[in-house]
């Protein structure tokens, strides 16, 4: 087995500019899945969100480290996003930020970043939300220590909502309606891991 | 898309600036998001907060005023307020005896207002937050995410507001809010879809001859969709619906709301129909016709039903001074 | 078509019957197609009759109560009422001061409403009639229909009425209603076209991309059409159009009026935007924001501007209290 | 030349009915030409009125005179119809019952309704309302007593509307825009003209 990558600073950086470009360039797939299950924003609450996120790290001064970089993310995700999605990213990118300034671990800080999603929107694998594929993800990464492996996890992820039956988030409102759909949170989770991916590829390359 | 906008980012901070320029009893701040009535604070008195997405308008900024709302915070059209606008407006509105913080069920609301308390809390201020959850066409186990908030949050800011302007205590004043919540039922008929400026398109794609039934107030499609019928039969519908959760009796106060792009004569052909189906069994104490929780210009209505008590009849017939309602003073 | 109805023909007395339902203050003869306040006639007061097309509301049986007017006469959806009605309702209301006819400038509106005066007449009821035509959109000169009445109506109905209550005589209230006229213009401007429910279908095609200048509240086409543009732009056009008939300056009523599917956020934009341009030049002293002069589901907005005197604006500050215009008591 | 008719009760009742029946053929087009310069009710208007008149003339007893025929028809038509075109049409036929009963005459009593328009309506020749079709109608009648060259005068004077610029009725906010359609006021009048023929001719036979 690998071992645990130890993002730094520029790696924690790279990501958030490249998960803010993914997000913009889907933009509109992700409100469209949206508009389906839910109220049809979450591609524009998201790249709302991501484009603050971004600013407020090139904002920071060249010194931040790794996890003050997710925490400014974190914060301009939760002050800009709306919706549930910015909480719970928000709330993850802090607890990562937290995580990853203690620990240096990535998988120690992906676990605290699923921690706060699953605590702070109490759902579970197989809610149809965007658990279902960051657990899977995390799990993944803890498991191989392999990015790759990693991302395709949360797309597989991603991928098993279209068959369940939602039971958090306002995609729950349509009961059996909502089978058949992916869920917009788990498609923008597993564009935000493989965003990741890019980033700790290229920083090292 | 044909709307009245400059440009859709623009939409919120645009209609606030003409709401504090229709206003002069509210402060607004366009820039931070959130309206204020123009006394606050009050000292002594619980302040009430509310807010969510914008494109329910007049919920909530059209509510704000001695005996009601001390400040509303709208987030984007049809996304939940972030918590730096809901803890600016609590800490604006605070008299020093508490904040309650009304907030619709939905997930997004839920966390971006818990999130604020929290934020509040570190700075001494006391909240309290009340969910509101009376839309029944959403299924209502400890497993979802619960029932959503419509149209009794009118009502729950009215109740609440006036007991508050008496200057009953935190506890009190939310007790009252959980109680007419408890008391109030509602359910949305859709005939078509909203068109959030954004994105440009209606929300959802409804045949020309059927109608989302049980449909949210952000564009969420409905749990089925039926025929479309006479208004007395949609009426029917959603009565029946509302009725299978709280029998109907006594003194009641029903609000048929349209959901902004329905004629106000289509609502009182539908309020008509719930006074016919309610002859008998129940009396219609007060009532509202009009468009109170919208979801920008989507056709449609929503029927919200309390069952009062005395007392809830008094606290709703208390002077209100709103931008949206307006008696006694 | 879809809308919240029984049946195309049964739209107006449906609607009536749930005005009746939702506003115990008020009398509703269905059948009659007639609204008077409750405690009509008001001995000793001169009563306000109005009325027109229905698919306006609350134009104008939201507007009958105290402090406003007596009875209101709606006819067929967009269509004149009929002598018949207007003759019962001035005959319900007359409190033997006479009887003051406000009718908006329509030749239909007109010829209904003069045959009925002349029937009053016969049976020993004084009435006096005020045209109202405040709309810059239309051409006036002696050879034409003239200009046609849209949101003055509100204005000329409320501060009359408050002038009414103070038992001023037939001759002075029905002054003070023509001043208004004279001191009031507006020009409306629509996105889209109404569907009346006898047709089905929307009363004009309006491309996606255009927008109709000067349209009438019956769906009538308008001057001139021009590519959608932003709310500043539009409400340029339409302030332009007013100023060119009546300079503003001193202190303004405004109004910023939907054409009934156009959310209120929209009109809050675009009474910033009114707000914005006549900074520096006059005063907004008072304002409404909303739907008061509607076209069904048309979508767009309407702009009316009254400058005030001293004692206008005393008499619209004044109490009023029906279903859509309520304060002061 | 040929005589004026002297139309008696059946006749007008006959005119009533005929008229009602083209009406309702028709009240979609009039309504479609109302939608074009005006507020698109104009056929559904009168649709009403003459369900309304026919109803009237039927509830009257078989002594009416044919002026309280059409005094009926008019009344019921000023009742139900609304609309600009419900106290024009409806004034028109009291006045010719009025002219009937005492005259007995029909191009009296058509100069009669003539009248009556003009003066409710304050609109002459040119004005692009109902009197283009009905002011050379009633002077074809004067002229040569002959019901097809009248209608013929009608449709004739109701086409003539096409060019014209609206100067009265709601037409006429259109300014210039109004060119290039026909009135539906003239066009229901050479219809109701039209009927008058039919109901004369199939009495009469
Ligand atoms: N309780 C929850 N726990 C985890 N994720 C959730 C929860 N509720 C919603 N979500 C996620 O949020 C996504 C919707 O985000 P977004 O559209 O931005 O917010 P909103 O639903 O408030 O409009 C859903 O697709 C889902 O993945
Ligand atoms: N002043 C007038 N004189 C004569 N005819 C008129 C006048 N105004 C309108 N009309 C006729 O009435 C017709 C419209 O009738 P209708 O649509 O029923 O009424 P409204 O215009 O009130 O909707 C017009 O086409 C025109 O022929
Ligand atoms: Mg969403
Ligand atoms: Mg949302
Ligand atoms: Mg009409
Ligand atoms: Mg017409």
């Amino acid at each position: 087995m690998r071992e645990s990558v130890r993002p730094d600073a520029e790696v924690c950086r790279a990501w958030v500019r490249e998960a803010a470009a993914r997000v913009a360039a889907d933009r509109d797939r992700l409100t469209q899945l949206d508009s389906a299950i839910g109220d049809g924003d979450h591609g524009h609450n998201l790249d709302r969100g991501m484009r603050a996120a971004l600013q407020a790290v090139e904002d920071l001064g060249e010194t931040a480290t790794a996890g003050e970089v997710l925490a400014a993310a974190g914060k301009a995700l939760i002050a800009k996003t709306g919706g549930a999605s910015g909480p719970l990213y928000g709330g993850a990118l802090r607890a990562m930020g937290r995580s990853l300034d203690e620990s240096g671990d990535l998988a120690a800080a992906l676990r605290a970043g699923c921690d706060a999603v699953r605590k702070l929107g109490g759902a579970a694998v197989g809610d149809k939300t965007m658990v279902d594929a960051l657990e899977p993800a995390v799990k993944a990464y803890e498991e191989t220590c392999d990015l790759e492996v990693t991302a395709d996890a949360a797309t597989t992820g991603a991928e098993s909502t279209m068959t369940l039956r939602a039971r958090k988030g306002r995609a729950s409102y349509l009961g059996e309606r909502s089978v058949g759909h992916l869920d917009p949170g788990a498609a923008s989770t597993a564009l935000l891991i493989r965003a990741l991916v890019t980033a700790a590829r290229d920083v090292r390359a | 898309m044909k709307k009245v906008i400059n440009a859709p980012e623009d939409v919120v901070p645009d209609a606030l600036r003409g709401l504090a320029a229709a206003h002069p009893g509210l402060r607004v701040d366009a820039e931070g998001r959130f309206a204020v009535r123009g006394d606050a604070p009050v000292r002594g008195k619980v302040a009430l907060v509310s807010g969510g997405g914008s494109g329910h308008e007049p919920l909530h900024t059209g509510f704000v005023g001695p005996g009601m709302l001390d400040a509303a915070c709208p987030g984007e059209v049809f996304t939940s307020p972030v918590p730096d606008q809901i803890l600016a407006a609590t800490l604006a509105v605070n008299g020093g005896t508490g904040v309650l913080h009304l907030v619709k069920n939905y997930t997004g609301d839920v966390l971006n207002f818990q999130l604020a308390a929290e934020l509040a809390a570190d700075e001494g201020v006391a909240v309290e937050s009340v969910l509101i959850d009376d839309d029944v066409a959403v299924e209502d186990s400890t497993h979802t995410a619960g029932r959503r908030g419509t149209g009794a949050t009118v009502f729950a800011e009215k109740i609440a507001g006036a007991l508050a302007e008496e200057r009953a205590g935190l506890p009190a004043v939310a007790a009252v809010a959980r109680e007419v919540n408890e008391r109030s039922r509602s359910f949305g008929v859709a005939l078509s879809a909203a068109t959030v400026p954004a994105t440009g398109r209606p929300g959802f794609d409804l045949p020309d001859d059927q109608v989302e039934l049980g449909v949210g107030i952000h564009g969420e499609p409905g749990r089925e969709r039926a025929p479309l019928a006479p208004a007395a039969e949609l009426v029917d519908r959603a009565l029946t619906a509302i009725e299978a959760d709280l029998p109907l009796s006594g003194d009641l106060l029903v609000m048929v709301n349209g959901m902004g792009g329905t004629p106000l004569a289509e609502l009182y052909v539908a309020f008509g129909e719930v006074a016919r189906r309610l002859r008998g069994r129940a009396t219609i104490a007060r009532s509202l016709v009009g468009n109170y929780v919208t979801s920008l210009d989507m056709t449609g209505f929503s029927i919200t039903v309390c069952r009062l008590t005395p007392e809830l009849l008094r606290l709703w017939d208390a002077p209100v001074e709103t931008p949206a309602l307006r008696w006694g003073r």
